[in-house]
């Protein structure tokens, strides 16, 4: 009767107005602007106590240092998932950021969905220093942002997995703080004898849903994750040893803890657990929170082979659409590349810095020496390999299911069995 | 021309007939009363005078217009619910004044009409009061208030005293009455209270099963009931009803023939009517301890004193019937006789149910 | 009825001022509610990513590839496993509590409702840090408790099955005073006489409950039992959020958070819309109960 | 206060459910005045030193009353929206008649039951369209409606004795003024109660405005913490619970002044059976 005819017709309209307008964005249109000034957003992840005031502080020297352009920092939860999904949205809705931060195992997903203007495009219209690239970043750093041929953007944090422990319960289980475990082999022994001595766990290696730290571990013995012509290859011998003994430490010595990560960093904090494998980001606030004096140590080595270990962080793309907006964004990006703009960085956040010459800078060194940590991620920086980034719509995945291995593996499942099911899952995805 | 007039008003529930065939016709400022048990269809007829009833077939008019769809509102009706519906959120003064302020009336007229209400219902002081701070009384006056100030045509109430107890109700009555000869509107009232009907009515129209049974003056509905269940629902104890084998101008009681006055031999003889029975209200019955001329023997069963009065239980012809006497005559004595007064006796036919009517002489 | 306008004049008018009265809900509904379902079931029959212009038609297979998936059937595994937990918490518990508040306790026995009222005004992603740090097996307040008795905890959040209930206890503790509240209100609907009569008759406690109260009572009950399964799965979906994002190996995702995996971390928009299709299907089924019971039994005053 | 034996079983379970549902709150807020170092160190609820540092970091680090004026906004738009087309929607379901009409409440009672998974992308991308991404005004949007609010109110409007609406009737008072002088005064206390609860679930809103809102002038408190939650560089725990306690402020506030209030509304009618 009448009431509901009312109703399917203003349902109708509805609905060919909402599907009219769906559909991709529309092309690229000139620089937004605001009071005569170029707008460059600047998407990034950090918080608060973590990155945010040095950002900051980045942007609010570089608007205040010339008046062409006006930088608005934005920050996206949920770190490098929480920002692809924003950016997702936004370019659904035809607009997207002048910069966004990627995280480096999203480098093949943002470079097969997302337009973006490379730093060699950049760098050549950049008139007043065309060869940038060159003489300020060595190669196995711009590696980091790059696959194939394409430089997607310029790598901006790197952080470094590295081994923190407690000397207390070090001293607690006999064993000497400064003499701190380099093989796998050692810190097998040294958990044990910390679990039997004191009766709190050994070891606890940061469980995120990524396969950031557990690459490390698997690349460590020698294994490959991602083969030559684009297969995962990582279910081999190298990668069962290097499981195996992990495994073992949790199940057979009960020594090493399987629990999600912020309840066993916690633990770690409130001294429960002799060592910590985690990320040279949270220098600060490891020191912060623990009431013991945090000590670290470089990624432990399977008996003499040679440490590789994926360098985590992010790269800088310039996602902006109109060409004067990208160029505005370029110059942004040099600016806060600047040594001691990265000082600062590492400093504040414990990343290491994308540039050589940051090191030497005062600032740096006299942080170094005040935080031993700070400089074990420096050493670390030699044997910092990309973190692999599966291609296309499997990076997404990827993660999860190597996160999903990890699990299963801990709870008892074989990891010869585990690394062949999720390596022939990978591939049927990667067809 | 009349206030209200029904003309052959049907209402139907569903497939239930409430109301079958309804022609009453009321005369301006006139009080009558709908007497009924519960369930017999007298709501009905005042929620459609109201228009909160719809009518299923016939015609309502008033005021002579036809008012079958006319909007509540537009009615002129001025209603007294039974639960009296106050809005518990108003005071006193407000809850008056509600209707009036709907209708944008002034506020010094509003004043006006309210402090008249007030003071004839005496609710003075009470004004600035909220329902819930009243007694049952005082409630139930606020509502005589509201439905008075309307100063509306029509005065409905819908048994406005049935939760007030036995000596309010005494005084809540005559304040009624007298209300209504003060403002003078047409005021149907439902009950089923026959002592409020005969107090308060000026004519009663006593209802059953959807139907008018009579309608007529308290007294002509006491004295002289249209039919059997007007005769059993008006007085109590109802009148006593049994087969007074009436014939040929006699009865026979209890194997005691008694004859019939002419007036009365006349009527019985012309009504046609195949049985009758006898009817004669408990008050009306005298018994004596010694027998007279023309009495009839009976065997007392039980008697109960109701302080003034004293009612003794015998049978006639086989039924019970019980007599109200003022004083206790017969001191327990196993039987009695009663000599009965032809102006108190009532014949009705068995089968049509309906009175044979009264010879002359029985007139007061 | 209007003077002099017929019926059916009138009724029109009353029914246009009905539905402008509606109006405003319905806009709202149709604008955000409806016209999302359909839109979500016209996306179920697509591959897309919303960032990709083009938008693959591939009819049902978003459809088969979800009842084929493995892990579609630990998802409802696990929403199952949910919808037991939080009906047993947030459901039976609190409806047994409301009786025994109600019938047998005499003396200070209306604090409890105000008291247990206090957590529902919580923020669920606050519960969700408050527990997971509460709950730490190693270094929270029940770490240190095991510690005390000498017992090591499993660490619940790499515990299928385990990480569940302590999730579910986040919904539980949010949503447990509303319940017990709504369930007290119900329990007035019992008259008193009724229960002093069973108990004249030595009727045991239980029997009370479930030939007296739960009859009557059962329209207030199905309306909680509705919402603790449909508030309750969208309720636990911050702190799997927050906690374990559906970890370990999607042992504590449920058919809520999945749709909001595949959505916004897989990008599969059609599977995420098919998903929440089928939530849709049964949920319906829960809005036939709320119609057989819960409007049945509603108690007219007027 | 004599308890019989029996009872104290009953008193004991009750107790400890109080205080189960309590010691969070309390572990909330004596965190919320530890160090970071000492938050990790013990479980005690009594802080060894107690700090303002929490706080000190949340006033200076975020732009506290900006968030708690969106939070505001937010809450109040969407509260006095759902009331008023709330308590429209239930009078049109009990005070009028016409055909179509328990088929049109069915209509919107299903929306209690269509999932957010349902509603997040159109939405999102509906409201991106017309520009309100990243703007309170289109976190409060597709919130001006609730069903539960007509569901609720319904139950309350059906409590007024018909006989009230039949004096409005027979003094031709409009639908309007009826609504205005009966209904609404009758059932104020159930408006304010279910108000309270639109305003508190609101207020506490984590999911949606985790997907509209992007930059942090429009933050809301709930989405204030995560600015303190990093899983790369660790939480600032003592912070993150201050927050919390502040989120918690209002709403313990609101619900300790009208809690008589809240309390005697749900319990008095409630969903009757």
């Amino acid at each position: 009767m009448k009431l509901i005819k009312w109703l399917c017709l203003f349902l109708a309209s509805v609905m060919t107005l909402a599907f009219a307008g769906c559909g991709g964005g529309d092309t690229a249109k000139e620089a937004p602007k605001e009071n005569g000034k170029t707008v460059v957003t600047f998407w990034h992840v950090y918080t608060k106590n973590f990155g945010a005031p040095v950002i900051k502080q980045m942007v609010d020297d570089f608007n205040k240092s010339q008046d062409k352009i006006l930088v608005k920092e934005v920050y996206n939860p949920d770190m490098y998932p929480g920002l692809m999904k924003n950016l997702q949205a936004d370019v659904a809705s035809g607009k997207s950021p002048s910069i966004a931060m990627i995280g480096y195992n999203y480098l093949d997903y943002f470079n097969e969905n997302f337009q973006y203007a490379s730093p060699v495009d950049l760098a050549k219209k950049d008139t007043k220093d065309p060869d940038y690239l060159e003489k300020t970043f060595l190669p196995n750093v711009l590696a980091l942002a790059k696959t194939g041929d394409a430089q997607v953007g310029l790598p901006f944090s790197i952080s470094a997995p590295l081994l923190f422990y407690n000397p207390d319960l070090f001293t607690a289980a006999g064993l000497d703080p400064q003499a701190a475990p380099k093989t796998w082999q050692e810190v097998r022994d040294d958990a044990k004898k910390i679990h039997d001595a004191t009766g709190e766990y050994g070891f606890y290696m940061q469980e995120y849903q990524d396969n950031w730290a557990t690459q490390g571990l698997l690349t460590s013995n020698g294994a490959v994750i991602l083969d030559e012509n684009g297969k995962a290859a990582f279910a081999s011998k190298e990668s069962e040893e290097a499981y195996q003994l992990y495994q073992d430490m949790v199940l057979k010595d009960q020594s090493a803890l399987h629990i999600a990560a912020d309840e066993g960093i916690a633990s770690f904090y409130s001294g429960k657990v002799g060592m910590l494998l985690g990320t040279s980001a949270k220098i600060g606030t490891i020191t912060q929170s623990s009431a013991f004096n945090v000590m670290a140590c470089p990624f432990p080595a399977f008996g003499d082979k040679k440490v590789e270990i994926p360098a985590g962080g992010n790269f800088l793309a310039v996602t902006a659409q109109s060409e004067e907006e990208q160029m505005a964004a370029w110059e942004f990006i040099k600016f806060i590349m600047q040594p001691k703009y990265l000082a600062q960085w590492t400093i504040n956040t414990g990343y290491l810095p994308p540039r050589q010459d940051v090191a030497d800078e005062p600032s740096v060194q006299e942080a170094i020496a005040k935080t031993p940590a700070l400089k074990v991620a420096f050493d670390e920086l030699p044997s910092l390999t990309p973190w692999v980034a599966f291609p296309g719509d499997v990076g997404v995945k990827a993660e999860k299911m190597f996160a999903d291995m990890r699990d299963t593996i801990l709870s008892g499942a074989a990891p010869a069995e585990a690394l062949k099911a999720t390596q022939d899952e990978l591939n049927k995805l990667l067809k | 021309m009349y206030s209200i007039e029904f003309k052959n008003v049907v209402k139907r529930f569903g497939k239930t007939e409430v109301i079958k065939g309804l022609n009453l016709s009321i005369r301006k400022g006139e009080r009558l009363i709908l007497l009924g048990s519960s369930g017999c269809g007298k709501s009905t007829i005042l929620r459609m005078i109201s228009g909160l009833e719809t009518i299923t077939s016939g015609e309502l008019y008033l005021n002579g217009t036809l008012a079958n769809d006319m909007d509540p509102g537009d009615r002129g009706i001025g209603m007294v619910f039974q639960n009296y519906a106050l809005f518990p959120h108003m005071t006193v003064e407000k809850n008056i004044a509600y209707g009036l302020r709907i209708h944008r009336i002034p506020e010094d007229e509003i004043a006006r009409r309210v402090a008249k209400a007030v003071a004839i219902l005496n609710l003075d002081g009470l004004e600035s009061r909220l329902p819930r701070e009243l007694s049952g009384g005082q409630r139930q006056r606020v509502a005589l208030a509201r439905a008075l100030v309307k100063q509306a045509d029509f005065f409905l109430l819908d048994e406005p005293l049935s939760n007030l107890d036995a000596q309010l109700r005494g005084r809540a009555r005559k304040e009624l009455v007298r209300i209504h000869e003060m403002y003078g509107q047409t005021m149907i009232y439902v009950t089923h209270d026959q002592i409020e009907a005969m107090t308060v009515g000026q004519r009663i129209a006593v209802i059953n099963d959807g139907r008018i049974q009579m309608l007529d003056t308290p007294h002509e509905v006491y004295r002289r009931p249209a039919n059997l269940f007007v005769a059993k629902f008006i007085g109590s104890p109802s009148m006593n009803i049994f087969d007074g084998r009436t014939a040929a101008g006699a009865m026979r009681l209890n194997d005691t023939e008694v004859p019939l006055t002419p007036g009365w031999a006349e009527k019985t003889g012309a009504s046609g009517a195949e049985r009758l029975l006898t009817g004669v209200r408990p008050e009306d019955i005298t018994l004596t301890a010694e027998p007279e001329a023309g009495s009839v023997p009976v065997e007392i069963q039980y008697h109960e004193d109701y302080g003034s009065r004293v009612g003794y239980y015998f049978t006639v012809n086989g039924e019970e019937v019980i007599a109200i006497m003022r004083d206790d005559v017969l001191h327990g004595a196993g039987h009695a006789y009663w000599k009965p007064d032809p102006k108190t006796l009532h014949f009705f036919d068995a089968k049509t149910e309906s009175n044979v009517g009264y010879p002359a002489e029985a007139a007061e | 009825m209007k003077s002099g306008e017929d019926q059916s004049a009138w009724r029109k008018r009353e029914r246009r001022l009905a539905f402008l009265f509606v109006l405003p809900s319905l806009a709202v509904f149709i604008l955000f509610m409806f016209y999302p379902l359909l839109y979500t079931l016209y996306l179920s029959f697509f591959r897309w990513n919303m960032v990709s212009p083009k938008m693959k038609f591939v009819a049902l297979d978003n459809y088969v590839n979800l009842l084929t998936d493995p892990v579609t059937v630990t998802i409802a595994e696990n929403t199952l496993l949910y919808i037991v937990i939080l009906v047993l918490f947030n459901f039976l518990l609190p409806y047994v509590l409301a009786f025994v508040n109600t019938f047998l306790m005499q003396k200070g026995k209306y604090v409890y409702k105000t008291l247990l009222f206090s957590s529902s005004l919580i923020a669920l992603v606050v519960g969700a840090i408050l527990f997971q740090w509460i709950f730490n097996p190693v270094s929270g307040p029940v770490g240190a408790i095991a510690d005390a008795v000498g017992v090591t905890l499993p660490a619940w959040s790499k515990t299928p099955g385990l990480v569940i209930l302590v999730i579910s206890l986040v919904a539980v503790y949010k949503a447990f005073g509303y319940n017990f509240l709504i369930l007290l209100s119900g329990m007035n609907s019992v008259p008193e006489e009724l229960i002093e009569a069973a108990r004249l008759e030595k009727a045991p406690n239980s029997n009370i409950f479930t030939k007296i109260v739960v009859p009557l009572t059962s329209s207030t009950a199905v309306y909680i039992l509705i919402m603790t399964i449909v508030q309750g799965l969208q309720y636990v979906f911050t702190p799997i959020k927050v906690l374990t994002q559906g970890g370990p190996n999607d042992a504590s995702s449920n058919i809520i958070y999945q749709g909001y995996d595949y959505a916004f971390t897989f990008y599969e928009t059609g599977m995420s819309a098919a998903l929440a299709i089928i939530t849709m299907l049964i949920f319906l089924v829960l809005l036939y109960l709320e119609f057989r019971f819960v409007e049945k039994g509603v108690y007219y005053e007027n | 206060m004599k308890i019989n034996s029996s009872e104290i079983k009953w008193h004991l379970i009750f107790i400890i459910l109080v205080l189960l549902l309590i010691y969070p709150l309390l572990f909330s807020l004596s965190t919320s005045f530890k160090t970071m170092s000492e938050a990790f160190q013990s479980s005690s609820l009594i802080p060894g030193d107690p700090t303002f540092s929490a706080y000190e970091r949340v006033f200076t680090t975020i732009n506290f009353v900006q968030i708690l004026s969106n939070t505001f906004i937010i809450a109040t738009i969407v509260t006095v929206f759902k009331l008023v087309t709330s308590v429209f929607a239930a009078y049109a379901f009990v005070f009028f008649h016409f055909r179509g009409k328990t088929a049109l409440y069915f209509l919107l009672i299903s929306t209690i039951f269509i999932p957010f998974t349902v509603t997040m992308i159109p939405n999102y991308i509906t409201l991106s369209k017309v520009g309100f991404v990243d703007s309170i005004y289109g976190v409060a949007l597709p919130q001006l409606a609730d069903a539960t609010g007509i569901f609720l109110l319904r139950q309350y409007m059906k409590g007024i004795p018909m006989s009230l609406m039949e004096v409005a009737e027979l003094e031709r008072a409009s639908h309007l003024t009826r609504l205005r002088t009966i209904v609404v005064p009758l059932i104020r206390p159930a408006i304010l109660s279910i108000g309270i609860i639109f305003f508190i679930n609101s207020w506490n809103e984590y999911v949606w405005p985790a997907i509209m809102i992007k930059s942090e002038v429009n933050y809301t408190l709930s989405l204030a913490l995560q600015m303190f939650v990093s899983s790369e560089g660790g939480t600032d725990v003592p912070v993150a619970m201050a927050v919390a306690t502040l989120t918690m402020l209002l709403p313990l506030g609101l619900y300790a002044v009208c809690q008589k209030f809240i309390i005697g509304t749900f319990a008095q009618s409630g969903i009757k059976g």
